[in-house]
């Protein structure tokens, strides 16, 4: 396995477990930020340059700010009094560890049995336009609704109600 | 073990950091952050499995991937916007708090 | 309110633009310290104290009435009256400040003293070049530094001056005709007085032989 | 096209330089050491074109306002950014105690990289791109979308109620141009068909009758273009949408608690910024390295790139010179109400233009479609605002 996997595979779960992990919520979601570049930087290594782009663009773009937002305008950035994790927090570690034993588990047991093809796939953006448009493009327009539909739900849950203030 | 299986692992290892996070964090917030995580590992799992797969000019696990991001962000908006709603109305974001059902 | 307003505004400042290469009277400033503007006639900056003649503290002026100390707003002005007199333009003996301090970091160069003096003895300079060194010595002028003379007056404001220098010739012919009519008046007196002081004095004796 | 030797080697000369340096070293190193070569001559360049417009930006300005500008520091001011760059390296760094110093440190440092991210994919004359990607508009937006994140990162990690204002205010700015600009980019990427940059300006390098094929000819690309310019503007903080580092209310917006490198480091970046989002513009709409003229083409491409590029600046600093400061929530209503409508019209009328053929008949629809669009906002939604003549309630 090339060296620059393990780089990068370093980066992202490092950036992931600080983004689970620190006490601050904003340096939480910067660390989430680093994920992000991370699985980035992977998607690239896995010679899916649109996935890559598009997940900076996505996710490093807006997601990221959006969290950050969110931090701030829900005060979340002081830290709480009682504690940064919450009650049953070991359960919950528990269940995680197990799912991912199960996970590795079946991994390393089919390893032998994985497709490794080593043949790089020549990937041009005008294929991907013309799956988008030929192949995909019920799941296109109903993504589309759907991003308009969450865009006009999350403006009107975040609205301020006029009426019921008064 | 072949290339596949070492991002398998390294997807596998994302998204149980991401459920932990989500078990385990009080802030509503947070929690949401582990379910952005869990997402992205599923992505890497369907890129993966697109790079070594049998016919990669079929773009499958591609087309998946950048229409599960699309998803993930609008999923993530909606989220955020709840939480922002339900920190005007009660005043916290601790999940622990959010127990009353009461409007 | 399509956009045509932006427009004019892009047309106003590239006529400025190239007009600056083209024509350099557009330019509103000038290269400082080489080139300067001519000053205003009525530029004012910090008072000074006007002297008559050649001696500074012989010809100044002010008499130490202390009127603008306390018209002065923020206070910036400090006199000590002298104990002696010294004759003034008019000859008449007024006192003369010993001290007369001025705090030009205080003062706000808002021309009350100039107005309310009656002597003409404070106007406003024109000199802006006082930068010092030290914070509080160099800008605490003293009465030294303050007097300046006549001449200089008419050279910073000249009508002002003109009309000042009418004013006090005016006083000083209205005085010398009061002094005269004073003069023709105790001369008369005091040949009334003589002329009395002459009868009387035959008239005392005049009595034991009228 | 007078091919002869002297007009292909002064083409070609970066070209060939870059060969001639990289020949030196052993074959299996060759392309990296290119590349390296390549991204250390952008890294250069710009820095330095960075600190001769703060010179053309002080005197443009200066010149705009009747005034000489600094000429004191060398012949006409050229030395000026030399004075600016010494004063600020040793000028002291000032950091808050309670500031957070991680976040504090990264946040400069992530911006210049991700606006220095950008020039890979900008073709600065005939191929001497750094690196010809097949999904270069996607990649160049992708840096684009990271500079918010350190925008954010300075405001909030500096403890300052006021830098964290202008961070708000510059990030939500940025963010809401950052979709027109998109979608004035997709407009040219529709027409060509691909979203290589190198294949856009060869899309746009042909001559009909002497005149050049470039897309601001085309009524959509026009449109495209002024709403790409207005977008542009806002993306990189400058003139009319100043607002973020509003000098007047917010100090310095998000660079306020940033003094002697660090704050040169964000002046860097913003110019550096209004540098490759203007090549792009170039790249986009006015034809990247291609000749205005066909009899023109002999002069290298390259210097076409750069004079295009220094026009645009040129243009940024006279729109600094002459429009007032927008409000935050003008500029909000402006963005959402009006410059992505329009943005939403022109993929229409793009579309329509691509799919009606050749011939005058498309050049009318088009163009009358976006007049009467723009007519019809400005009327429509300026009706509402009671522009005019201003009345004085009190003092006539």
């Amino acid at each position: 396995m090339s060296f620059v996997f393990y780089i990068l595979a370093t980066l992202t779960l490092a950036g992931a477990l600080a983004a689970v992990m620190l006490k601050n919520t904003v340096h939480c979601a910067l660390a989430l930020t680093v994920a992000f570049a991370g699985l980035a930087l992977l998607f690239l290594n896995l010679d899916a340059q649109f996935a890559g782009f598009a997940q900076i663009l996505v996710y490093i773009g807006a997601v990221a700010i959006l969290v950050v937002f969110a931090i701030l305008l829900t005060k979340g950035s002081e830290t709480p009094k009682d504690g940064v994790f919450s009650r049953t927090w070991l359960a919950g570690l528990a269940i995680a560890a197990a799912v991912f034993a199960v996970l590795g588990w079946a991994v390393l047991n089919s390893a032998w049995a994985l497709p490794h093809e080593t043949a790089v796939p020549e990937v041009t953006v005008k294929q991907i336009g013309d799956a988008l448009v030929g192949r995909y493009v019920l799941p296109l327009e109903i993504v589309a609704v759907l991003l308009t539909a969450a865009m006009i739900g999350a403006v009107i849950v975040a609205m301020h109600e006029k009426e019921r203030t008064k | 073990m072949s290339p596949l299986a070492g991002f398998l692992i390294v997807a596998a290892l994302l998204f149980s950091i991401g459920l932990a996070g989500a078990l385990t964090r009080r802030n509503a917030i947070l929690v949401l952050i582990g379910i952005e995580l869990m997402l992205n590992a599923a992505n890497l799992n369907l890129i993966a499995f697109w790079r070594y797969g049998p016919h990669p000019e079929a773009l499958t696990g591609m087309m998946f991937a950048i229409f599960s991001i699309a998803v993930a962000a609008a999923e993530a908006a909606v989220g955020l916007g709840l939480v922002i709603q339900i920190h005007r109305h009660a005043h916290t974001t601790d999940i622990d708090a959010m127990n009353r059902m009461k409007g | 309110m399509l956009g045509e307003g932006i427009l004019k505004g892009l047309a106003e400042t590239a006529k400025n633009f190239f007009g600056s290469y083209v024509s350099s009277e557009r330019m509103t400033t000038v290269e400082y310290p080489e080139q300067r503007i001519a000053p205003y006639e009525a530029a004012r900056v910090f008072p000074f104290l006007v002297f008559d003649g050649k001696d500074w503290e012989a010809g100044m002026r002010c008499v130490a009435c202390q009127i603008c100390e306390k018209e002065c707003p923020p206070k910036c002005i400090l006199i000590e009256k002298s104990k002696d007199k010294k004759p003034d333009a008019l000859g008449k003996p007024q006192f003369y400040p010993t001290r007369f301090d001025i705090d030009i970091s205080v003062c706000m160069s808002c021309q009350i003293c100039v107005e309310v003096c009656p002597f003409e003895a404070i106007k406003m300079d024109t000199e802006f070049e006082l930068s010092t060194t030290d914070r509080f010595g160099g800008l605490l002028l003293d009465r030294k530094e303050l007097a300046k003379s006549n001449e200089y007056y008419h050279g910073i404001h000249p009508a002002e001056a003109a009309g000042v220098d009418a004013r006090l010739a005016q006083e000083k012919a209205k005085a010398n005709v009061k002094s005269k009519a004073a003069a023709e008046v105790t001369a008369t007196r005091a040949a009334v007085a003589s002329a009395i002081k002459g009868a009387e004095v035959p008239a005392r004796p005049a009595p034991e032989g009228v | 096209m007078s091919t002869t030797l002297f007009t292909v080697t002064a083409d070609q000369f970066f070209v060939l330089l870059q060969h001639w340096v990289v020949s030196f070293l052993p074959g299996s190193w060759q392309p990296v050491a290119a590349t390296v070569v390549s991204s250390a001559a952008i890294v250069l360049l710009f820095p330095i074109l960075f600190a001769l417009t703060t010179v053309f930006e002080r005197k443009g300005l200066a010149r705009i306002q009747n005034r000489l500008g600094p000429n004191r520091v060398g012949p006409f001011g050229i030395l000026q950014p030399m004075a600016d760059g010494i004063k600020s390296l040793t000028k002291e760094d000032i950091v808050p105690t309670t500031a957070d110093a991680a976040v504090h440190f990264l946040a400069p440092v992530l911006l210049v990289v991700a606006v220095f991210m950008g020039f890979a994919v900008l073709p600065m004359g005939r191929n001497m791109v750094l690196v010809d990607m097949d999904a270069g508009l996607l990649f160049y937006f992708a840096m684009g979308a990271s500079t918010e994140l350190s925008v954010f990162m300075a405001g909030w990690s500096s403890r300052n109620k006021y830098s964290l204002l202008g961070a708000m205010r510059a990030v939500a700015q940025m963010i809401s141009y950052e979709v027109p600009l998109l979608l004035s980019a997709v407009t040219v990427v529709m027409i060509t068909g691909s979203l290589s940059l190198t294949k856009i300006v060869a899309a746009q390098d042909q001559y009909s009758y002497g005149l050049p094929h470039w897309y601001i000819f085309t009524p959509w690309g026009f449109a495209a273009f002024v709403l790409y310019a207005i977008s542009t503007t806002a993306e990189t903080n400058r003139s009319p949408f100043d607002l973020p580092e509003g000098e007047s209310e917010l100090v310095a917006g998000y660079h306020t608690e940033y003094s002697g490198f660090k704050f040169a480091l964000f002046f860097l970046a913003e110019y550096v910024a209004m540098f490759s989002i203007s090549g792009l513009g170039t790249t986009l709409f006015l034809g990247g390295w291609s000749a205005p003229f066909a009899f023109l083409s002999w002069v290298p491409s390259w210097i076409w790139f750069f004079s295009k590029l220094m026009m645009s600046i040129f243009v940024f600093i006279w729109l600094r010179g002459t429009l007032p400061r927008l409000r935050q929530d003008q500029l909000m209503n402006f963005a959402w109400k009006f410059v992505l409508p329009l943005c939403l019209l022109n993929l229409l009328v793009a579309a329509l233009w691509r799919f009606m053929g050749d011939g005058w008949l498309r050049w009318v629809v088009c163009s009358a479609i976006l007049v009467l669009a723009y007519v019809g906002m400005g009327l429509i939604g300026m009706r509402s605002k009671r522009l005019g003549p201003r009345s004085y309630r009190y003092a006539e």
